[in-house]
Order: structure tokens, then C-alpha cells, then sequence
């Protein structure tokens, strides 16, 4: 299973359904999550294109969308921020 | 230091009074408290709901406040952010540094606070008349930060 | 705005915790307290005096804090300095302004604090190990209040 | 009666008695009243030779030594500020 986390304005489109998925057999690195993502959601698909995505691989910010990913791990997908 | 993000309100003053409790080595303390308004450019704000990715956003800010303890050669720094749904007149965020020298902890205080609206993972839900809106950074704000990394 | 010359001492975070009590049209508060410390460039101070000139002391910091609030478009600002015999740890100074943006209360706090420094009829006499000093404001002040002025 | 006020380290040295003093005849001017002074102490004199001195006249800072001294003027003199 690969637990995925959907912050700010992410959230709000986000269906339960794809808080915690097993991992589909063509989904091998971060960019083919993030594009079977929007395929099952076309709405999260299309906020996540409107503006600067961040993925984060358990707690680590992937810096390269080429990275494997593997069952067990926990992503989280974040617009940009708006702290303080 | 001490890092803390709050799901409950928070009393700026009374914390930054026992942060700043027995220390008499230190000579300066600058601090910034941001409060939730009850109106932003003229529009009621009824709700300001924060999101965060716990873990990371805790680690991330210990991070920015590290490097920012080096930088300004800052005795102490004390950071707390709320998340959640917070009501105007509400705290949302104090960062408060001891310092020797007056200089060092209004730097200190107010380039962490540039790094926290653009670089700290949290995310800002306003709610008012018209409904509920996310907050993005405004492009001073990052201006503000790239000119606190030059600086 | 609130000017106080202070004989006794004084809590900071009380007063900036009244001055700031039902304020929920602002959103930013920046404060800076300068405090007694236990030694000065690694010699201990026993004991800090500072001298006013009661009448004038009070009008010169009301006109530099006028001055700010102009310069600034701030909305209110707190300025409390102690006078008389000061202790270790005990609070010297606070200077806290509020405004709509962080930007200009931090401005106004770092500026005042300029002001003060320079222009304020005060007289600070340290008494250490070696007997008591008069403290004259540093080359470093001076450039720091014209580059607050020119700035 | 003229009443002079010594300020920060000039206090220290101001003798009592010139707290309140009879306008001496010849103290028409600030300037006259500052030498004055000076001759009553000398370290007063030495103290605000060695340093930057600002005279407040009845709480105005007066920007011009050949202003006149009146009875029933207050006369302070201020050494360099130390605040904040």
C-alpha cells in the first residue's frame, strides 16, 4: 500500500478513496503517480497543473520526479505555501 | 529553542514571558506576533482554517529556525505557529529571539519571518462573505524572502 | 499611543498584552525590549542608573514616537522606558507598535529604537567592579540613527 | 532666580548651590551663563569642555547661545544621550 497526502487546496478535491492505495502495476516512479493521480481525479489532475507542485517521499522532498516508488512509502503532494 | 506548532490558541505574552524567564545574559529581545484580522483589504474574515503536514512542517521550521540561529549568532529563538481553525483576534504566528545585541534579534525575528510565509509547509484558508479561498505567497513575499537570503 | 517614563519596574509582556487587548483590526505586532544584562562585555554590572529630565524626556520621546507614527502610517505604538536604579534582568526599554502589515511594525519598532538610542534625554550610568561609567552612545549608533533618518 | 538642572554626568559633578542661583549681573546670554557656570566649578567647566553640551531653556532646546537669560528661567544642561 502507498499512503498519499493531499495539502491545502489539494485537499479539497482529493476524494477519501486515495488516501491509502495499492500501488498500480504501471505506476514504477513519482511522475507516473502523479499522472495516475490526475487520471483518477481529474480535478486534483487539473489544480496540481494550475500551479507549482511539491511531492514530499517520507518526509524527504523528492527533488526528482524520476525516483522510484515503492510500497509502503507515503507521499504527500503540496501547493505552494502560505505560512506565517 | 523551542518549536511548536499549536492546534489550540495560543497566549503570545505569556509565552514569550517564560521564554524569556531567568535569562539576564542577554540583553535583547525583538519579537513578532501576526494576529488573525477581522477584515483583510475591507473584507470580513469570519475563519482562517491552517493546514499542515504533520512531521514535516514541525521538522521544516526547526530547519529555517536553525539556520537562522546561525546566521544572527542568536542565543535563542522561540517559534509558534498555529494551525486549524483560528478566529479573528487569534495568534497565528510569534517568533521572539534573545539576543546580546538589539541588531542581531530584529534580524533574527524578521528574516525567519520571511522564510516562514514562503518557505514553511503550511497553507492558508480564508473564509468571509463570498465563501472560503486558499492564500498563496503575493510576489513581495517572495521578494522578500530572495532579498533575506542576499542580505 | 502610550508614552510612559517608568520609575519602578515594569512587566513587558503585561503591558504589551493590555496595549494589544481587543485589537483585532490589526494584524501585526512588533516589539523590542532591551534588558539590564549581568555583564557587559563580559564585565559584570551590579547596577544600571538612568537619569531623566522629568517634563522634557517625556515631550522628546512623545515627538520621536509622533515622528514614527507618521513615518510609519502606524497605528498605535507603546513605548515604555525605565528610569532611575535598574537591576540585572530587569526590562530597560519596550518599544511595540501594531499595524495592518508586518513590514511597518517592524520598521516602526526597529526606527524608534534608533531614535531612542540617540535622541532620547536619558543618561546611563553602569556601576561594575571598577566603580561606576557614564555610557555615551556608540559611533555605530549615531550611523545606524542616519541611516534610520535617510532610510 | 534662575533654576539650572545637570544632567547625567554633569549632575555629578554640579555643586548643590547651583541649583538655584541669583542671575549674576553680568550673564546676559546663554554663552554667559555656560562660562559662568564654568568659573563657580571648574570640573563642570572641564566636563562640558571634554563633550558635546545642549542647553533647554524653560524645556526648549535652544539652538542659539546668544539668546538671553531671564529670571525665573529654567536652564538645563545636557551632556550626549545614552537611552534606549
Amino acid at each position: 500500500m502507498v499512503r498519499l497526502v493531499f495539502l491545502g487546496k489539494f485537499g479539497d478535491v482529493a476524494p477519501a478513496g486515495l488516501a491509502e492505495i495499492a500501488l498500480p502495476g504501471d505506476v514504477r516512479t513519482l511522475s507516473d503517480l502523479k499522472q495516475w493521480v490526475a487520471r483518477q481525479e481529474p480535478r486534483l489532475g487539473q489544480a496540481m497543473e494550475a500551479t507549482r507542485t511539491r511531492l514530499i517521499v517520507n518526509q524527504c522532498v523528492a527533488h526528482d520526479l524520476t525516483a522510484p516508488v515503492s510500497d509502503g512509502d507515503e507521499v504527500a503532494f503540496l501547493p505552494p505555501m502560505s505560512g506565517g | 529553542m523551542r518549536i511548536c506548532i499549536a492546534g489550540q490558541a495560543f497566549d503570545p505574552q505569556a509565552e514569550i514571558a517564560a521564554f524569556t524567564q531567568g535569562r539576564d545574559d542577554v540583553g535583547a529581545l525583538a519579537s513578532f506576533v501576526g494576529y488573525c484580522r477581522a477584515a483583510t483589504d475591507g473584507v470580513a474574515v469570519s475563519e482562517l482554517r491552517i493546514d499542515h503536514y504533520p512531521g514535516f512542517t514541525e521538522n521544516e521550521i526547526t530547519r529555517l529556525a536553525e539556520e537562522t540561529v546561525r546566521r544572527f549568532d542568536c542565543p535563542d529563538l522561540l517559534v509558534i505557529h498555529r494551525v486549524g481553525v483560528i478566529r479573528p483576534g487569534e495568534a497565528i504566528v510569534l517568533v521572539a529571539a534573545l539576543s546580546i545585541h538589539r541588531a542581531s534579534a530584529f534580524d533574527a525575528v524578521k528574516v525567519l519571518m520571511d522564510y516562514l510565509k514562503t518557505d514553511a509547509p503550511l497553507w492558508k484558508k480564508e473564509t468571509g462573505p463570498d465563501g472560503a479561498r486558499w492564500i498563496e505567497p503575493r510576489p513581495e513575499d517572495h521578494k522578500r524572502r530572495q532579498k533575506a537570503e542576499e542580505g
